[in-house]
C-alpha cells in the first residue's frame, strides 16, 4: 500500500498540537533533540499549537501530544477538551502516560506536601492528587519514559500516521539491555530495576552503567515478589551474594525504590503478578 | 575457510526471509470481520498447495502472518484467502484493493494427508473461521467427489452475520452427495436453522462407520477437547482424528521456535496433527484443558 | 592430532596485527566505557585483543547472528520493491572457548536442519575460527556438559602456556592463516605445559549435573514436576536473560519497521526469548505458554529433552552464561541437580 | 492614542512552562502590571523526604527538563557536602564539560526559538524551516552539539542518570572526545554568524539598574561552583545563603520571590556577564565589543546577547577542557569516589544557564533525605522582572495595547523563564 501525503487515516495532512500539565517538560524538549528526523514528522504534519515553541494557535487540531501529569481540578478540564477535540491522543513519557515522580507526593495528604514546600502561606494555591493523563481520559498512544524513549516516539509516530496499532512493549528492560551486549549492573553489585521494567527505551540507563531506575514503569507481568526474594536471599551464588550482602536492603526500601516511578495507583509488592494464577 | 557444503558465500544469504510479489486480483468480503483474497503470483506462474497448509503473508512495514489456503488445490489458476482483522496486519490487508501487491512465502507445513483420506468418508468440524482451512479440503472433496466416501461437514458459527462462504454453505447443502449440519451460537431474526454449539449435532446426528472415516477439525483451542471426546464416544480411533492448531509463526519453517508446542514446531510438523502425536504432549493437552484441570 | 606449534606473545601480536590489516576480524576486547568487563567486537588493533578472559555477556554467535538483523529493505512503490541487506565479507573470529565453539556446531546442525537456513551458513561460511582455552568462572561447567575441550569448527586453537601459546593447526585454512605468523616448531614442555593448563582448569570446573544427559532427558520426559518448576517461577522475572545470553538458544522475532518517510523501511529480525510472557501469544489473546512455569519448564525441556533427542546432545554448552545472568540467581545446574534428586526421591 | 488597555495573556508563548502577563491601564494610568506563575507545583521539597541519597539526586535531577545537568549537579555537590565524598579532579572537569553542553544547548534554544522569533517579527520559528531553512539548520546544528557534548561526559543530556554521588557511572570514550572537539571547532563559525545575526537586530532600549546576583571564582568564569556574589559587593561562601537569600511566597504565584540587598535582585547570564566580565574566554569579549555589550549593562532585552556571548565562551572553554583532560587521560580508578551514608547537611550552588541555583539536602545516618531545600533562578528574577514591567510600561504607555502586550511579553521573554523550575 503506497502511502503518500494526506495520510490517509485523516484524509488530509494532520494537524497537530503540543500540550503539556505538571512535569519538567523534558519531554518535549527531547524531541527537538530529534533533529533530522524532526524534521521528517513535520513533512508529514502541520503543527498549529505548541506553546512552548511557537505563539500561534489553533483550536483545531487532529493529534494531540500531551506530556505531564495531572494535578489541578483545571488539568481534568483541560485534558478533556484536549481529548474531546483531538482524533488522536499521545502521551509523552512517563508523567502522562503511567506514573512518575509526581505520584510520589500521593504517600502524604496534599494539606501535609503544600505545608512543607509553601509553609503557612500555602492558602490560595491548591492541588489534588496527582495521575497520569492514561487515568483520565481514553489515550491511543503511549510512550513511556522520563525524559520519553525517543525510539519508541519515532516508532508511535510511524504507527500512528501509518494506521498501525502501537502496544506498549510487554518486556523487561534486561531483553535490550542484553540484545546491546551491555554489561548488567548486577554484575558491579548494583541494583537495577531492568528485570520488572517495561523497556522501549533500548536500556539507555545501563548503555552508560548506570542501574535501570524503572522511569518506564512496570511492566505487565513484572514478577515484584521475585524481586523481594532475589535482593534478600542469603544462599546466592556470587554475584547476587555481593548485591545482596552490599545493599542489605529491606523490603520497605525495595518498595520504596520501586515506588519512584510507579505510585500510581499506590504500589502494592504483592499484587503485581498477573502472570500466574 | 570452513567447509560449507552447497552454500555459496556470495549469494543472497537473506532469501530464506524475501516474500515473492503476488496480486490481489479480486477481494470480497464475507463478514464483519472478514474478507477473502483471491491473489495470483506476480510472476504468472502456478502455486501448488495441500489443503490445510499455509503461507506467509505479508505487507512490507505491517508485518508477516501466516495464512491458509482456503480454495481447493484443484482450481489452481489462482488461490484464495481468507482474512480476519484482528491487529496491524490483518487490519491493512482489509484495505487492499484488486490490483495491489502482497508479499508471499510458502506454501508451508503438513495439511491433510490426501492419500489417506482417500477412500474414507471425510467427516469435517468446523469452528467459527476454522471453516477456511476445511473449505479448501472440503472443494478438494468436491471436485473430486468419485475418490472419496461420504462427505459430512458439521460448522458453527457465532452468529448466522458471521457466517463465512455463504455461497458455498448453500452449494454445498444443495448437493445431494454431501451431508451439512449447520448451527449458530446466537440466533437472530432470520436465523430458522440449528442454534447452540456444533458438538451438539455432531453428538446427535452424526452417525458414522468409525472404521472407513476420518475426522478433520478446526476451530478455537477450546473446541478440541470437547470435540475429541464426542468422536471418541462414536467409536473412532485417535489416529483417525485430525486436528490443525494455531500458534504463533515467525519464520514457518521451524526455527523461529515460536510455534512448538512440546518437541515438535506446529509449522513444520503440522500445522495439521493427528491426535495421537498430540496425546501425552503436555502443551497441547494442558491448551485444552480449562483452568480447573490444569495441574 | 594436528600439528602443534609455539607461537610467542609477540609473534601473536604481528599476527593479529596481520590478520586485522587483512580484514575484519572480531574478538574479546576490553570495553572501553567499561573497563574490565570483555565482549567480542570488531578489533580496530592488535592489542585491543584479549585473549585471556572468563567470559561475556553474549556468546560469539553474534557474529553470524547478530542480535539484531535487517532482513532486507523495502519500499512501498508500484510494485513494491524489496531489496536485500546484505553483508559478504570474509572475516576472522579470534579467541572462541571450547564451550562457545560447541555452542557453534550446536547451532550450525539446528540451522541445518531441514529446510536449512540459509543465513547462518552463509555467515559461517565466511568465516576462520580461532579458538583459545578459557579461564573458568564460578559459575561454568563445562566439563560436566564434555565441551571443556571442543575444537569444533576451529581452524586453530591456542592454548596458554609460559613462552607464549601453543597453536593447534586443525584445518586446511587454519595453516593457511599461519603464513601471516613466525612461528616455531613446540617442544614437549611447551606441550605438557598445555595439558597441564587443561588439566588445572578441569580440576577447577567442579559444578556438574548429577545424571547422565539420557538420564537427565528421561527424567524430564517421565516425571511430573510441577512443584519444582512454580517454586523456580516464583523466583523467575521472564527477563529472558538466560535465553539471550545462551550460546545454543536460537530463536527470533521478525518485525517491519517504516522509516519516516513512511514509504520504506525494513524487515528486522531480532533474538527472542521463550521466556517472555508474550513469546506464544496469537492474536485474539490466546497465550499458549501464558503461565510462568510453563515457560521455565520449557527452557529446561527444549535443552534438555527435545534437542537433545534431535541432535543427540543436550543444547547447553556449560557456559554458565545463564546462572550468571540471572538477576534471581536460577542457578542452570543446581536447578537441574534438583530435578534430578526429585526424581530420584520420587522413583 | 491608547487611554484604556486591559491585557490578559493567559499562558504566555514560547517561554518554558506557565504564566500570565497581566497589564491593566485605565486613562493613560498604569493601574497594575504584572507576571504571575501559575504552574502547577510539583512539591520536589516535600517528595524526597525518605528516599535515599543516591535516589534523590535523580529526583532532583527531574525538576526541570532544560537544565537538567545544573540541577544535578547541584543536588551532587549538596549531596556530596552533605556525606563528606571528596570527588576526583577528574570528575570536576567533567561536570564542568557537560555544563558547558547544557549551557549551550539552554541558551540557544532560547537564542534561536524563543526570542529570536520576536526579533525577527514572526510568531514563531516554525516559517523559517521554508523560508530560511539554511537557519533553522544551523540552529539545530547549535542546539544538538550542546546535547551530544553532555550527553558524551553525562551518558544522556536530559537527566542524565550516569552523573553519580561521587563520580560516574562510565567512563567516555576518548576517541568520541576528540570527535566532540573537531565538532566544537567546527561551530564557531555558526557562533560568529549568530553574532552577525545579533548585531543587526534591534532591541527595545529599556535600562534599569540593580542588583546583580551570581556565583564567582577565583580562576574562571564561574558556573559549576564559586562563591556567591552580588554587585552591591557582597561576597560569601554558598553554605551562607540563607543569610543572604530571603524567599518568600507571593500572592499570584505558585513560585516564590526573593531579595537580598534590594527588594529585588537578577540573576542569569547578564548578572554573570557584568560580575565575572574579565574572565569570559578573549574570544567571547570580542564579540561582546561587536555587540556593544560592555558591563555593566543595565538592559534587560540585552539578557539574550549576553547568552549569546556566553555560549561563545562556553564552546572556546569546553575545547579547552577537552585539551586538558587529553592531557591527563582519563582513568578508570578517578571514576567513582567512594560514598558512604552519614548523617550531614550540604548545601550548593551552581550558575543554571538561567542564573544562579541553590539546593540544599539534609540526611539521616542510613543516607535517606530528611529535609531539601531548592532556589531556583527563575523565582529569583521574579521580583526585577516585575519591577522592570512596573517601570517600563509608562514608558510606552502612548503605544497600542498589542503593542505594549508585545513589548511586555518580549520582555518576559528575555529573561527566558524557566516557570516549571521555578516552581517545582
Ligand atoms: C497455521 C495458521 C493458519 C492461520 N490461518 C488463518 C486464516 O486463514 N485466516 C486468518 O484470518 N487467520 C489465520 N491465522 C491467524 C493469523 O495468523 C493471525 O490472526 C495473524 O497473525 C494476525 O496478524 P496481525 O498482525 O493482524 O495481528 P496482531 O495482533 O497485530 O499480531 C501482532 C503480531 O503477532 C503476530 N501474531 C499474532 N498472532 C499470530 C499467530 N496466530 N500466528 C503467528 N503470528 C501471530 C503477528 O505476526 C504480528 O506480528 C492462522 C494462524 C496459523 C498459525
Ligand atoms: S543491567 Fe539491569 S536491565 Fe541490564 S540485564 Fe542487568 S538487570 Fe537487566
Ligand atoms: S534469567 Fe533468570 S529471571 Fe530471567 S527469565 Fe531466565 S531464569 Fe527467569
Ligand atoms: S543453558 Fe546456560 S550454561 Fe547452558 S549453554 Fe546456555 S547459557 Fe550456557
Amino acid at each position: 500500500m503506497p502511502q503518500e501525503a494526506p495520510i490517509p487515516r485523516f484524509g488530509h495532512k494532520p494537524q497537530v498540537a503540543f500540550f503539556d500539565f505538571a512535569c519538567c517538560e523534558g519531554c518535549q524538549l527531547s524531541v527537538l533533540q530529534l533533529e533530522e528526523k524532526l524534521l521528517e514528522i513535520l513533512g508529514h504534519v502541520d503543527v498549529v499549537t505548541w506553546r512552548e515553541a511557537m505563539t500561534e494557535t489553533s483550536s483545531e487540531y487532529d493529534i494531540a501530544f500531551c506530556e505531564g501529569s495531572i494535578t489541578t481540578e483545571e488539568d481534568i478540564e483541560r485534558i478533556r477538551a484536549i481529548r474531546k477535540q483531538a482524533e488522536v491522543l499521545v502521551t509523552l513519557g512517563s508523567c502522562a502516560s503511567g506514573g512518575c515522580h509526581n505520584e510520589l507526593k500521593n504517600q502524604w495528604s496534599m494539606d501535609e506536601v503544600l505545608g512543607v514546600v509553601y509553609g503557612d502561606d500555602a492558602g490560595g494555591i491548591s492541588t489534588i492528587p496527582s495521575r497520569p493523563i492514561s487515568a483520565v481520559v481514553d489515550v491511543d498512544y503511549q510512550t513511556f519514559g522520563c525524559p520519553v524513549s525517543l525510539p519508541e516516539f519515532v516508532t508511535v509516530v510511524s504507527c500512528m500516521l501509518t494506521g498501525q496499532h502501537y502496544e506498549p512493549p510487554n518486556q523487561p528492560v534486561c531483553v535490550e539491555c542484553k540484545l546491546n551486549d551491555y554489561v548488567c549492573v548486577y554484575e558491579k553489585g548494583e541494583v537495577c530495576l531492568g528485570p520488572v521494567t517495561r523497556c522501549g527505551c533500548n536500556a539507555i540507563c545501563t548503555s552508560f552503567g548506570h542501574a535501570c531506575q524503572g522511569c518506564r514503569g512496570l511492566m505487565d507481568s513484572a514478577n515484584l515478589p521475585a524481586m523481594l526474594k532475589a535482593l534478600t536471599r542469603e544462599e546466592a551464588h556470587s554475584i547476587m551474594r555481593m548485591v545482596v550482602e552490599r545493599h542489605s536492603l529491606t523490603e520497605d526500601e525495595i518498595a520504596a525504590k520501586l515506588r519512584i516511578y510507579n505510585n500510581w495507583p499506590e504500589l502494592r509488592m504483592e499484587e503485581a503478578q498477573p502472570d500466574d494464577d | 575457510m570452513r567447509e560449507a557444503d552447497s552454500v555459496d558465500v556470495t549469494e543472497d544469504i537473506t532469501r530464506f526471509y524475501q516474500p515473492e510479489l503476488a496480486r490481489v486480483i479480486a477481494k470480497q468480503r464475507l463478514s464483519e470481520m472478514m474478507v477473502m483474497l483471491r491473489l495470483q503470483r506476480a510472476s504468472g506462474e502456478m502455486l501448488e498447495h495441500q489443503p490445510g497448509q499455509f503461507l506467509q503473508i505479508s505487507l512490507p512495514g505491517y508485518g508477516e502472518a501466516p495464512i491458509s489456503f482456503c480454495s481447493s488445490p484443484t482450481r489452481t489458476e489462482s488461490f484464495e484467502l481468507c482474512v480476519a482483522a484482528v491487529g496491524n496486519l490483518s487490519e491493512a490487508m482489509h484495505e487492499l484493493r484488486p490490483g495491489d501487491f502482497v508479499g508471499i512465502r510458502g506454501p508451508y507445513g503438513k495439511g491433510f494427508p490426501l492419500e489417506d483420506l482417500r477412500g474414507r468418508d471425510v467427516l469435517c468440524i468446523a469452528g467459527g473461521i476454522g471453516l477456511a482451512p476445511l473449505r479448501s479440503l472440503i472443494n478438494y472433496v468436491a471436485d473430486r467427489r468419485a475418490e472419496f466416501g461420504r462427505m459430512i461437514l458439521v460448522y458453527g458459527a457465532r452468529k448466522p452475520s458471521e457466517r463465512l462462504f455463504k455461497d458455498d454453505l448453500a452449494n454445498w447443502d444443495a448437493r445431494e452427495d454431501f451431508e451439512t449440519l449447520y448451527t449458530v451460537d446466537e440466533a437472530d431474526e432470520g436465523w430458522t436453522g440449528r442454534t447452540g454449539v456444533a458438538t451438539v449435532p455432531l453428538r446427535d446426528e452424526v452417525e458414522i462407520d468409525p472404521t472407513r472415516t476420518t475426522a478433520s477439525v478446526v476451530g478455537p483451542p477450546v473446541m478440541y477437547r470437547y470435540v475429541a471426546a464426542e468422536l471418541l464416544a462414536k467409536g473412532m480411533a485417535e489416529d483417525d482424528i485430525l486436528f490443525s492448531l494455531e500458534r504463533r509463526f515467525k519464520c514457518g519453517m521451524g526455527k523461529c521456535g515460536h510455534c512448538q508446542l512440546n518437541d515438535l514446531y506446529v509449522c513444520q510438523d503440522g500445522p495439521v496433527f493427528r491426535y495421537t502425536q498430540l496425546i501425552g504432549r503436555s502443551e497441547a493437552i494442558e491448551v485444552w484443558a480449562p483452568e480447573d484441570e490444569r495441574q | 592430532m594436528a600439528a602443534e606449534l609455539l607461537m610467542t606473545p609477540y609473534a601473536m601480536d604481528r599476527f593479529m596485527g596481520r590478520l586485522i590489516a587483512e580484514g575484519p576480524v572480531m574478538g574479546p576486547r576490553d570495553r572501553r566505557v567499561q573497563p574490565g568487563f570483555v565482549k567480542f567486537e570488531w578489533l580496530s588493533s592488535a592489542d585491543e585483543l584479549v585473549l585471556e578472559y572468563t567470559t561475556t555477556t553474549i556468546p560469539p554467535k553474534k557474529a553470524f547472528f547478530p542480535p539484531r538483523q535487517p532482513l532486507f529493505e523495502f519500499e512501498l512503490s508500484e510494485p513494491p520493491t524489496i531489496t536485500a541487506v546484505q553483508e559478504a565479507t570474509p572475516f576472522t573470529l579470534v579467541g572462541v572457548h571450547p564451550c562457545d565453539l560447541a555452542g557453534l556446531s550446536m547451532l550450525d546442525d539446528a540451522y541445518a536442519r531441514e529446510p536449512a537456513e540459509a543465513c547462518w551458513p552463509a555467515a559461517r561460511a565466511r568465516a576462520r575460527v580461532i579458538g583459545v582455552d578459557c579461564l573458568p568462572d564460578e559459575y561454568c561447567f563445562c566439563f560436566a556438559m564434555n565441551t571443556c575441550n571442543s575444537r569444533e569448527g576451529a581452524d586453530l586453537f591456542l592454548t596458554p602456556i609460559a613462552r607464549g601459546y601453543l597453536v593447534e593447526v586443525l584445518t586446511e585454512a587454519g595453516e593457511e592463516m599461519l603464513r601471516l605468523s613466525d612461528v616455531e616448531d613446540a617442544e614437549d614442555e611447551d606441550r605438557s605445559q598445555a595439558q597441564a593448563f587443561r588439566r588445572d582448569k578441569g580440576n577447577r570446573l567442579s559444578a556438574s549435573i548429577d545424571a547422565s544427559p539420557e538420564e537427565f532427558a528421561e527424567i524430564l520426559e517421565t516425571q511430573e514436576l510441577g512443584e519444582l518448576w512454580r517454586e523456580i517461577a516464583g523466583r523467575c522475572y521472564s527477563c529472558g536473560s538466560c535465553n539471550t545470553t545462551c550460546p545454543t538458544c536460537f530463536c527470533f522475532d521478525i518485525n517491519d519497521e517504516f522509516d519516516l518517510g513512511l514509504t520504506g523501511g525494513q524487515r528486522v529480525r531480532t533474538w527472542d526469548s521463550c521466556q517472555l510472557q508474550e513469546f506464544a501469544l496469537v492474536a485474539g489473546g490466546h497465550n499458549f505458554r501464558r503461565i510462568r512455569w510453563q515457560r521455565v519448564r520449557h527452557r529446561w525441556h527444549r535443552k534438555f529433552l527435545y534437542l537433545y533427542r534431535t541432535f543427540g546432545r543436550p543444547y547447553c554448552t556449560g557456559c554458565g552464561r545463564c546462572s550468571r545472568a540471572c538477576t534471581a540467581d536460577i542457578n542452570i545446574v543446581d536447578v537441574s541437580n534438583e530435578v534430578i534428586a526429585r526424581a530420584r526421591g520420587r522413583v | 492614542m491608547t487611554t484604556d488597555a486591559n491585557i490578559h495573556v493567559h499562558h504566555i508563548t514560547r517561554v518554558e512552562g506557565h504564566g500570565d502577563v497581566v497589564a491593566r491601564i485605565e486613562d493613560r494610568m498604569l493601574k497594575e502590571v504584572r507576571f504571575s506563575v501559575v504552574e502547577a507545583p510539583r512539591f520536589f521539597e516535600a517528595i524526597v523526604r525518605g528516599q535515599s541519597y543516591g535516589e534523590v539526586v535523580h529526583i532532583a535531577s527531574r525538576i526541570c527538563g532544560i537544565c537538567a545537568v545544573s540541577h544535578k549537579c547541584a543536588a551532587l555537590q549538596a549531596t556530596e557536602a552533605a556525606l563528606g565524598v571528596e570527588i576526583s579532579p577528574q570528575t570536576d572537569l567533567l561536570r564542568r564539560l557537560a555544563f558547558h553542553g547544557e549551557v549551550l544547548s539552554s541558551h540557544l534554544l532560547h537564542i534561536y526559538f524563543l526570542a529570536a522569533p520576536d526579533l525577527l517579527g514572526l510568531p514563531s520559528v516554525m516559517p523559517l524551516i521554508n523560508s530560511a531553512p539554511e537557519i533553522v539548520r544551523r540552529a539545530m546544528r547549535l542546539k544538538q552539539i550542546g546535547y551530544d557534548l553532555a550527553a558524551m561526559v553525562a551518558g544522556r543530556h536530559t537527566h542524565p542518570v550516569a552523573m553519580t554521588v561521587g563520580g560516574f557511572s562510565f567512563l567516555h570514550d576518548p576517541a568520541q572526545m576528540q570527535e566532540m572537539r573537531a565538532r566544537l571547532v567546527a561551530i564557531l563559525g555558526d557562533l560568529d554568524a549568530t553574532v552577525e545575526l545579533f548585531s543587526t537586530l534591534e532591541l527595545p532600549d529599556f535600562e534599569r539598574e540593580t542588583e546583580y546576583v551570581s556565583l564567582t571564582h577565583p580562576d574562571r568564569y564561574a558556573f559549576y561552583s564559586g562563591e556567591l556574589m552580588s554587585s552591591e559587593g557582597d561576597r560569601m561562601p554558598v553554605s551562607e545563603y540563607r543569610e543572604a537569600i530571603h524567599e518568600r511566597v507571593v500572592e499570584h504565584s505558585t513560585a516564590k520571590f526573593t531579595r537580598w540587598n534590594r527588594p529585588e535582585y537578577m540573576v542569569g547570564a547578564l548578572a554573570r556577564l557584568n560580575n565575572n566580565y574579565e574572565q569570559l574566554h578573549p574570544s567571547a569579549r570580542e564579540a561582546a565589543e561587536r555587540l556593544g555589550m560592555q558591563p555593566p549593562v543595565h538592559r534587560p532585552y540585552a539578557i539574550t546577547v549576553a547568552q549569546l556571548i556566553e555560549c561563545i565562551h562556553c564552546a572556546h572553554d569546553a575545547i579547552e577542557l577537552i585539551d586538558e583532560l587529553t592531557q591527563t587521560g582519563t582513568h578508570a580508578e578517578e571514576q567513582q569516589a567512594p560514598v558512604e551514608a552519614r548523617a550531614g547537611l550540604g548545601v550548593a550552588a551552581v550558575e543554571a544557564p538561567r542564573g544562579i541555583l541553590f539546593h540544599e539536602y539534609e540526611y539521616d545516618d542510613e543516607g535517606k533525605c530528611v529535609s531539601a531545600n531548592h532556589v531556583i533562578p527563575t523565582g529569583q528574577n521574579l521580583g526585577n522582572l516585575n519591577r522592570d514591567m512596573l517601570e517600563f510600561t509608562p514608558t510606552i504607555i502612548d503605544e497600542s495595547p498589542d503593542r505594549i502586550q508585545h513589548l511586555l511579553e518580549m520582555l518576559v521573554r528575555a529573561y527566558d523563564p524557566c516557570i516549571s523550575c521555578s516552581t517545582h
